[in-house]
C-alpha cells in the first residue's frame, strides 16, 4: 500500500462522507461545507489516483485542481450570498423541504433570530419590497458627509 | 475559418463583461452587439460545418492529449444553432420584459456569460473543460433564477446545491478516466479506454451527475420551483436551453467516449427513467395550479422523451436531437407567453384564466402553436421527433416506448388544452392591455412558428447532424 | 536509513489520511454548524499537508490560501449577525434581530428525518464503494502527460510546469475559470441583502494588526506572483493572499478613493476576462490558433495575464465576501438598487 | 416543381391564405371579410373544376416535399381524392354563404371564419394526401382547426363538449400516429396506390397485418363515429349550425370514412383485404352502427341531435360499401360519400333556417311549418326522402348499388340491414314531414323574424334550395355522362384492375 493508494482511499471515503453530508444536512450552510469537502476529496482523487510515485509529479492534474479550487470558492461565495439573502428574507437558513416539523425554536440561524413558520414572508411581498433600511455598506467607502 | 468556433464563445463573453462594467446607453449598445455578434458567429459556424464537415481547433497550438481541443461537428453545430436561434429571440423578449426595472440589470451580464458557457460546452472536446463549462452554466443559471428574489431565491439556492453536487459527481468520473488513461481529451479517451471496470464506474458517475443536472425523474425535484418562479425570460432560457447543455454532454460521452461501455442494462435504465419522467411530469402538469408551474413540469416530461433515445439507438438519436430543438423553441415560447400573462393579468392561475384570450389574442395563439409542437401534433418539429423515435421503437420492437410515446402525447394534450380552453371562453371584462403588450407577444409567436416550421425541414437538420457526429456516418 | 525514512513517511501518510477522513466524518456528523465550519478549516489545512506529500506544492499553496483561508472566512462570515429586517409597508412590525453567533449559543440543528438520512447513507456508501472498486483496478503503467509536456518547456514562457499548464497549455480552462469567478460576483451582487450591517469602529488590536498585516500580505502576494514563473506560486495563490488583505482592510474601515471608487472596482473585476481574451486574440491575428503564444512573446503575455488575473481574482474574492456592490456615491447605501 | 405540381398547392392555399389574412383583419372589418370568404370559396371551386377537367383527361397533378431520404409529403390529385375535394369545395361555398347569414348576430366572427378556412384547407389536404404520412399531417390539422369552432360559443357547455371532442379525436390521432409508424416499419415508406400498396405476403406476417388493419380502422373510426366511438358527435351539436353542417356532414366525419376507404382500397387493396378476411368484421361493425344510429335518432327530441345520430348511421353506409367485396358495392359506397354530404347538409341548412327564423329547435315544434316557410320545407322534404332512399333522389342510387353489391357477393343479410335502416329512417323523418305540411299550428312561433321578401333570411334559405336541387340532379342524372356515379365508376375501375402498376 504505497502512500498514493492510501490517499486515494482517503479521497474515496471523504467523498462518500461528503455526499452523505450534502444530502442529510438540514441547514444549507452545513450542506455547503459538505460540498466543499466533496470538492476537495474529488481533487485529491484526481491527483492521487493518477500519481505514479517514482515518476515526477504530473503538472497537468495539479493545474486542473487549482482551477477546480478557484471554481469551488467562486460557487461557495455565491452560495453564501444566497444563504444570507434567504436568512434575511425568510428568517431561516433551512430549505422549506428540510424544515423540521413546527420549526423548533432552538434552530435560529446565526444566533437569536426567531424562526418563523415555514411560510415565511409571502413571496409576492418580498419581491416587491425594495431596500428599506439605511445602513452603510461595509465596503471601505468614504465616510458619510 | 477554424477560428469561428472561438468567436462563438468569445463574443458573448466580452459582451457579458462589458454589460456588467458599463452603464447607460453604451451598455445597451454592447449588449445588442454581443447578441448580434454571437448569433452571426453561430450562423457562420453552422454553415461552415454543414459545408465542410467536422473541424478541430487545438487551442494554443497544443496538440490533443495535452492541450484542449475544440471540436465543431454536426451535433455541436446543431445545438449551437438552437442556442443562437432561441437566444436571440428571447433576448428581444427580455429587452421588452425588463424595460427599465432593476432586475433586468443583473439579467444581461449573467445571460451573456451563460450563452458563452453553453457554446463552450457544445464545442469542447475535453472532459475537464466540460466540467468548468458546466460550473459556469450552473452559476449563471442560478443567478438568473435567484435574481427575482422571494420563492425564486429559495429555488435558486436549492438549484445551486444540486448543480454543484452534479458537477462534482461528473468530475469524479473525469478523475477516474484520467487515472485510467492519463488524458482527459474525449478522442484519446475513446481510443484509450479499454473494457476495464474503471471505465464503467467513470461512466456511471458522470451519467449520474449529468442526469441530476438534466432533472431526470426522480432527480427532478429542483426544476419546477426554479423554472416556475424565475422571471419569464430566465425560465425560457433555463427550460429551453440550459437543460439541453447537460443532456448534450451526456449524449456526447455516451456515443463518443464510452461507446464500448454503453451496455444495454444502463441504456434500458435510462429508457425506463425517461418513460417514468414522461408519465410523472405530465401528470403533475395536468394538476398544476399555475401556468408557469404547468410549463415547468412539462419540461420534466419532455426530457423523458430525450432519454428514450439511449435504449433505442439508431435513428432515434437524430429524432431525439430534433425533438430537443423543437422543445427548445416551443418551451421558450410558452414561458414567454406565461410571462406576458403574468404581467398583463397580474396572475397566472389557470382557474382564473376565463376569457383571457381577449386581452392576449396573439399570446394565446402562440401558446397554442407552441402546444402543438410540444404535444407532437403535425406539422411541428415535435411530431417529426416523435415519429423518428416511434419508428426506431417499432424497428427494435420496444413495446414500452411504442406505448409510452402516444400516452405522453395524450397527456401533453391534456395539460396544454387546460390553458387554451378557458382562454377561449366568453370574455366577461376586457382589462386594459399595457403598451408593452405587442413586444411581449411577438417573440413567442416567432418562436412558436419556428417550432412549426421545423415540421417541414427535417432533411437539412439530418444532413447537419450527420457531419462527423457520433451517430452520423458523414464526413 | 532509507527504509526507516520511507517507513516513517508511510506512517505520516497513514496518520494524515486517517485524520483527514476523521475530520470529514466529524464535520458531517456534527449538528452544530459553527463546529462544522471550524472542522472544515482544519480539514483544509490537513489537505494542504497532503498536497505537500503528493509533491503538488502549487496546489498545497492554493489549498491553504483559498481552500482553507478564503472559504473558511466565507463560511464563518455567513454565520455572523445580519441587520434587522423590518417589514416595510406591511406594517406587521415584526422585528427580529440576529445576535452574533457566539460559540456557546450557536444553533444546534435537529438531524434530518430518518428516511432522508438512510437515503443519504445509501447514496454515500454507493458512491464511495464504486470509487474504491475503481481505484483498486487502476493500472500502474501509464506515464501521464508530463513526458509529453517536457520537450515544449523551453519556449513555453515560464519554468514552473504548473504555471505553463495553467496559463498556456490549458489557458482556455483558466479563462473559463476567471469568467466563473466574475459570474459569481455578478450573481452574488444581484442577490445582495439591501441592509448593510453597521460595522463597529475597529478595536485597537484590529487597527494595529491591520496596519502591520495588510502591507505584508500585499508584499507576499506580489512575491508569490513573481516567483510563480519559476517556482510554486502564481496568480491564484497571490490573488487569494491579497484578497485576505483586502477583507482585513474592509473590516478595519479603510477608506476607498472618493471619486469613481465603485467604477474602478468594476473595471478591475472585468479586466482579467478582457485581457485574457485579448491575449487569446493575439494568436489568430498572426494566423495561429486561438490562445497561441510561444517564445519571447509568451513570457511577456503570461506575465501580463498573471498580473491582471491576480488583481481581478483579489477583487472578485473581496467582492463575493462583501456580498454587495460598492456604493457609487457616499449618500447611497450599497444595497442591490446599486447593482445597475 | 412543374406547373402541374403547383395546382394541388394552389387548391389548398386558396383557403389557407385567406384564412390567415382573416386572422389579421380586425373584428369589425365585416365587408372585407365577407368578400374575402366568398372570393376564396368561388376561387377554390374554379380551381377544383379545372383539376377535375384535367384529371378526367389523364393529367397527373402531384406535389412532393421530401422530409428525409425516404419520408416525404405528397399531394396527388387521383380520382378518389378529386371526388372528395370537389364535394368539400362546393359545399364550403354554400356553407360560407349560410354562415355569413347565420352569424349575423354573433360576435368573434374573425376567429370563426379564420378557423373555418383552416378547417377546409385541412379537409382538402386530407383528400389530396398521397401517402399515409401526409394523411396523418392533414388529419391532425383538422382536429386542431375544428376545436375552436366546436367551442365557439365559449359557454361552459361548449368548453365541456370541447374537452370530450378533443379526448376522442386526439386519442384517435395518437392511435393513427402509432398505426402509421407501424405501417411504415412493416412495409417501408409507401404511397397510396390504386389496388393496394402493400404486397400481401402469402401466409407470413398475416397476424401483424391483420392487427394493424383493425388498429388503423379503430383510429380512423373515432372520426367516422363508428358505434363504440361515436359519443362525441351528438354532443358536438352544441356548436353553431354552420359548424355542424360543414363539419359533421362533410369535413370531420367524412374525413374518417375517407381514411377508411383509403386504407381498404389503396393501402391493403380490396383483393388483399378480402384474402386476409378483413372485410367481414368491418361490415359487421358498419351494419351495427347503421342500425344503432337510426334507433337512437328515433328517440331524439332535439332536431339537430336527431340529425347527428342520422349522420352516425349514414356515414357507415360508406364503410359498409368498402366492406363488401365487389365493384357494385364499392360504387355504392364511393357514391354515397358525395350523396350523404349533399343530403345531410341540406337538412342542417333547413334546421339552421328554422331555428334562426322561427326559433324552433325541437322536433314536436314543427307543426304547420310548411305553411310558414314553404321553400325551406320543400328542401327539407327532398333531403329527408333522399335519406330514406326513395327514387328519384341520390340516396336511392347509393342504397340501390349497395344492395346489388351485397347480393352479388352473396351477403344476403346486408339486404336485411339496408331494409331495416330504410324503415327506421322513414320512422324518424316522415313524422317531421307530416307535421310540417299537415300539422295545425296552435301556439305562435317562439320568434318570428320576417326579413326581406322571402319567408326568412335569403342567405340561409338559398343554400338549402341549391343542395336540395343537387340531391335531385344526382339522383335523376346518375346514368348521364357528367355525374357523380360516372366519376365513381372511373374510381372503381382503377381499384379492381388486378395487376395495376404500382
Amino acid at each position: 500500500m504505497s502512500s498514493v493508494e492510501i490517499y486515494g482511499a482517503a479521497a474515496a471515503l471523504s467523498f462518500g462522507l461528503a455526499v452523505y453530508g450534502a444530502i442529510a444536512a438540514r441547514p444549507v450552510i452545513h450542506k455547503l461545507v459538505s460540498l466543499n469537502v466533496m470538492g476537495a476529496s474529488v481533487f485529491l482523487l484526481l491527483v492521487a489516483a493518477s500519481a505514479r510515485p517514482p515518476a515526477a509529479p504530473d503538472p497537468v492534474p495539479h493545474a486542473m485542481v487549482i482551477t477546480g479550487i478557484v471554481v469551488t470558492v467562486a460557487a461557495t461565495g455565491y452560495a453564501v450570498a444566497l444563504i444570507r439573502r434567504m436568512e434575511w428574507e425568510r428568517g431561516s437558513g433551512v430549505l422549506p423541504e428540510d424544515a423540521a416539523p413546527g420549526g423548533a425554536a432552538s434552530e435560529q440561524p446565526g444566533g437569536g433570530g426567531r424562526e418563523r413558520g415555514e411560510g415565511g414572508a409571502p413571496e409576492a411581498e418580498n419581491a416587491a419590497e425594495g431596500p428599506t433600511e439605511e445602513g452603510r455598506s461595509p465596503w471601505p467607502g468614504p465616510p458619510r458627509g | 475559418m477554424a477560428w469561428a468556433a472561438a468567436w462563438v464563445i468569445a463574443i458573448p463573453c466580452v459582451a457579458g463583461a462589458l454589460a456588467f462594467a458599463l452603464r447607460g446607453a453604451l451598455r445597451g449598445l454592447f449588449i445588442a452587439l454581443g447578441v448580434a455578434g454571437a448569433t452571426a458567429a453561430a450562423a457562420a459556424l453552422v454553415v461552415f460545418v454543414a459545408r465542410d464537415g467536422a473541424r478541430d481547433l487545438a487551442l494554443g497550438g497544443w496538440l490533443a492529449p495535452l492541450g484542449i481541443r475544440l471540436r465543431a461537428d454536426g451535433l455541436s453545430a446543431f445545438f449551437i444553432a438552437l442556442q443562437a436561434g432561441v437566444g436571440a429571440i428571447v433576448s428581444g423578449y427580455a429587452a421588452g420584459y425588463f424595460a427599465g426595472d432593476r432586475e433586468g440589470k443583473a439579467f444581461w451580464p449573467l445571460w451573456l456569460t451563460l450563452w458563452a458557457g453553453l457554446c463552450g460546452l457544445y464545442l469542447t472536446g475535453d472532459l475537464f473543460n466540460a466540467y468548468v463549462a458546466l460550473e459556469l452554466i450552473g452559476v449563471t443559471a442560478v443567478g438568473l433564477v435567484a435574481a427575482s428574489g422571494g420563492a425564486a431565491l429559495v429555488a435558486g439556492l436549492r438549484y445551486l446545491i444540486v448543480t454543484l453536487t452534479g458537477s462534482l459527481l461528473y468530475l469524479a468520473g473525469v478523475a477516474l478516466v484520467y487515472a485510467e488513461i492519463g488524458a482527459v481529451d474525449m478522442e484519446a479517451a475513446a481510443q484509450g479506454l479499454g473494457p476495464s471496470p474503471v471505465a464503467h464506474v467513470a461512466l456511471a458517475l458522470m451519467a449520474a451527475g449529468l442526469l441530476l443536472k438534466t432533472a431526470v425523474f426522480p432527480m427532478h425535484f429542483w426544476l419546477p420551483p426554479a423554472h416556475a418562479n424565475a422571471a419569464a425570460p430566465a425560465s425560457a432560457i433555463l427550460s429551453g436551453l440550459v437543460i439541453k447543455g447537460s443532456f448534450y454532454l451526456l449524449v456526447r460521452i455516451w456515443n463518443d467516449v464510452f461507446s464500448a461501455h454503453a451496455d444495454d442494462m444502463l441504456a434500458e435504465l435510462m429508457g425506463v427513467l425517461g418513460v417514468a419522467a414522461v408519465i410523472w411530469g405530465s401528470a403533475q402538469a395536468i394538476v398544476a395550479a399555475r401556468v408557469k408551474m404547468l410549463v415547468a413540469y412539462s419540461t420534466v416530461a419532455q426530457v423523458g422523451y430525450l432519454l428514450m433515445a439511449f435504449p433505442l439507438g439508431g435513428d432515434a438519436w437524430p429524432g431525439a436531437m430534433y425533438f430537443a430543438a423543437a422543445h427548445g423553441l416551443a418551451k421558450a415560447a410558452m414561458f414567454a407567453v406565461a410571462g406576458a400573462i403574468a404581467r398583463e393579468l397580474g396572475h397566472d392561475d389557470i382557474a382564473k384564466l376565463g376569457g383571457a384570450a381577449g386581452t392576449l389574442p396573439a399570446g394565446f395563439f402562440a401558446f397554442a402553436l407552441a402546444g402543438v409542437s410540444l404535444i407532437g401534433l403535425p406539422p411541428s418539429g415535435g411530431f417529426l421527433g416523435k415519429w423518428l423515435l416511434l419508428s426506431a421503437a417499432a424497428d427494435h420492437d420496444h413495446m414500452l416506448y411504442l406505448a409510452a410515446i402516444p400516452a405522453g402525447t395524450l397527456m401533453a394534450a391534456g395539460y396544454v388544452f387546460r390553458v387554451i380552453a378557458p382562454a377561449l371562453a366568453e370574455l366577461r371584462r376586457a382589462p386594459r392591455p399595457s403598451p408593452w403588450r405587442l413586444w411581449r407577444e411577438a417573440p413567442p409567436l416567432v418562436l412558436a412558428l419556428a417550432a412549426l416550421a421545423l415540421g417541414f425541414s427535417l432533411s437539412p437538420a439530418l444532413v447537419l447532424l450527420s457531419r462527423g457526429a457520433p451517430f452520423g456516418g458523414g464526413g | 536509513m532509507a527504509t526507516e525514512v520511507t517507513g516513517a513517511l508511510l506512517a505520516l501518510d497513514v496518520v494524515l489520511a486517517v485524520s483527514l477522513v476523521g475530520c470529514a466524518a466529524a464535520l458531517v456528523a456534527t449538528a452544530d454548524v459553527f463546529k462544522a465550519t471550524v472542522l472544515f478549516i482544519v480539514f483544509g489545512v490537513m489537505m494542504a499537508l497532503v498536497w505537500g506529500r503528493l509533491g503538488a506544492v502549487d496546489v498545497a499553496l492554493a489549498e491553504a490560501a483559498i481552500g482553507a483561508g478564503i472559504t473558511g472566512a466565507l463560511l464563518l462570515g455567513a454565520q455572523t449577525a445580519q441587520p434587522a429586517r423590518r417589514r416595510g409597508a406591511a406594517a406587521r412590525g415584526r422585528e427580529h434581530t440576529f445576535q452574533p453567533a457566539t460559540p456557546d449559543d450557536a444553533p444546534v440543528y435537529q438531524p434530518a428525518r430518518p428516511s432522508r438520512r438512510v437515503a443519504a447513507a445509501l447514496a454515500a456508501a454507493a458512491v464511495a464503494g464504486v470509487v474504491l472498486l475503481a481505484l483498486s483496478r487502476v493500472p500502474t503503467r501509464h506515464p501521464g502527460l508530463a513526458p509529453i509536456l517536457a520537450p515544449h518547456m523551453p519556449d513555453a514562457g515560464a519554468e514552473n510546469p504548473v504555471t505553463v499548464v495553467l496559463l498556456s497549455v490549458r489557458a482556455y480552462d483558466t479563462l473559463l475559470e476567471i469568467v466563473v469567478l466574475l459570474a459569481a460576483v455578478i450573481a452574488a451582487w444581484a442577490s445582495a441583502v439591501p441592509a448593510a450591517p453597521k460595522p463597529e469602529p475597529p478595536g485597537a488590536l484590529l487597527a494595529a494588526a491591520t496596519r502591520v498585516m495588510v502591507p505584508v500580505a500585499v508584499l507576499i502576494g506580489g512575491y508569490l506572483l513573481w516567483r510563480g514563473a519559476a517556482a510554486p506560486g502564481g496568480a491564484f495563490q497571490a490573488g487569494a493572499v491579497i484578497a485576505g488583505a483586502g477583507i482585513l482592510a474592509a473590516f478595519a474601515g479603510v477608506e476607498l478613493p472618493r471619486r469613481g471608487g465603485a467604477g474602478l472596482i468594476r473595471a478591475g473585476l472585468v479586466a482579467a476576462t478582457l485581457v485574457f481574451l485579448g491575449a487569446g486574440a493575439y494568436g489568430p491575428a498572426r494566423g495561429e490558433p486561438f490562445l497561441h503564444y510561444r517564445g519571447g512573446a509568451a513570457e511577456g503575455l503570461i506575465l501580463v495575464i498573471e498580473v491582471v488575473a491576480t488583481l481581478s481574482i483579489a477583487l472578485s474574492l473581496v467582492g463575493v465576501f462583501m456580498g454587495r456592490p460598492p456604493p457609487r456615491t457616499p449618500e447611497r447605501t450599497g444595497g442591490d438598487d446599486e447593482f445597475g | 416543381m412543374t406547373w402541374h405540381a403547383l395546382l394541388p398547392l394552389f387548391v389548398i392555399a386558396s383557403s389557407l391564405v385567406p384564412g390567415i389574412v382573416i386572422f389579421t383583419l380586425g373584428e369589425d372589418r365585416q365587408r372585407l371579410r365577407t368578400a374575402l370568404n366568398l372570393g376564396a370559396a368561388v376561387g377554390k371551386v374554379g380551381l377544383v373544376a379545372f383539376m377535375v377537367y384535367g384529371v378526367a383527361h389523364g393529367v397527373s397533378y402531384e406535389a412532393r416535399l421530401p422530409l428525409t431520404s425516404d419520408l416525404d409529403l405528397v399531394l396527388r390529385a387521383d380520382p378518389l381524392g378529386v371526388l372528395f375535394v370537389s364535394l368539400s369545395s362546393v359545399l364550403w361555398l354554400l356553407t360560407t354563404v349560410f354562415a355569413i347569414g347565420y352569424l349575423e348576430p354573433y360576435r368573434n366572427k374573425r376567429r370563426f371564419f379564420g378557423h373555418f378556412s383552416l378547417c377546409v384547407s385541412a379537409t382538402v389536404a386530407i383528400a389530396l394526401a398521397g401517402n399515409p404520412l401526409t394523411f396523418l399531417f392533414a388529419y391532425e390539422l383538422l382536429t386542431l382547426s375544428t376545436y375552436p369552432l366546436v367551442v365557439h360559443r365559449g359557454d361552459a357547455a361548449a368548453i365541456r363538449v370541447g374537452r370530450v371532442y378533443l379526448a376522442y379525436t386526439l386519442t384517435g390521432g395518437a392511435g393513427l400516429l402509432v398505426g402509421t409508424v407501424l405501417l411504415y416499419t412493416l412495409a417501408g415508406p409507401i404511397d397510396y396506390a390504386p389496388g393496394g400498396a402493400l404486397q400481401i405476403p402469402g401466409d407470413a406476417g398475416d397476424t401483424a397485418l391483420w392487427l394493424l388493419f383493425f388498429w388503423l380502422i379503430a383510429s380512423l373510426g373515432v372520426k367516422t363515429a363508428l358505434v363504440p366511438l361515436h359519443r362525441w358527435l351528438p354532443d358536438a351539436m352544441v356548436a353553431p349550425t354552420p359548424v355542424s353542417a360543414l363539419l359533421h356532414a362533410v369535413a370531420v366525419v367524412k374525413a374518417g370514412a375517407f381514411g377508411i376507404v383509403r386504407v381498404v382500397y389503396e393501402v391493403y387493396g380490396i383483393a388483399g383485404a378480402n384474402e386476409l378476411g378483413l372485410l367481414a368484421p368491418l361490415s359487421v361493425v358498419a351494419s351495427v352502427t347503421i342500425v344503432y344510429g337510426s334507433l337512437r335518432a328515433l328517440r331524439q327530441r332535439d332536431l339537430k341531435r336527431r340529425l347527428a345520430y342520422s349522420t352516425v348511421s349514414q356515414v357507415s353506409y360508406i364503410v359498409l360499401g368498402a366492406a363488401i367485396f365487389g365493384p357494385l358495392a364499392t360504387l355504392g359506397g364511393v357514391v354515397h360519400i358525395v350523396h350523404q354530404g349533399i343530403m345531410k347538409i341540406t337538412l342542417f341548412f333547413c334546421a339552421g333556417a328554422f331555428s334562426e327564423t322561427l326559433g324552433i329547435h325541437r322536433v314536436d315544434e314543427m307543426d304547420g311549418i310548411g305553411r310558414r316557410m314553404p321553400l325551406t320545407m320543400v328542401a327539407f322534404t327532398v333531403a329527408a326522402i333522399g335519406m330514406i332512399g326513395l327514387p328519384p333522389t341520390a340516396g336511392f342510387i347509393s342504397k340501390w348499388y349497395l344492395g346489388l353489391g351485397a347480393v352479388s357477393d352473396g351477403q344476403g343479410w346486408v339486404l336485411a340491414v339496408l331494409l331495416a335502416s330504410t324503415l327506421l329512417n322513414a320512422a324518424y323523418f316522415l313524422p317531421l314531414i307530416r307535421a310540417g305540411w299537415f300539422g295545425q299550428r296552435r301556439s305562435p312561433w317562439p320568434r318570428d323574424e320576417r326579413r326581406g321578401r322571402f319567408e326568412g333570411d335569403s342567405w340561409l334559405i338559398a343554400p338549402a334550395l341549391v343542395t336540395a336541387l343537387l340531391t335531385l340532379l344526382a339522383g335523376v342524372l346518375a346514368a348521364g355522362p357528367v355525374s357523380v356515379q360516372q366519376w365513381a365508376e372511373v374510381i372503381v375501375g382503377q381499384e379492381y384492375v388486378p395487376a395495376s402498376p404500382r
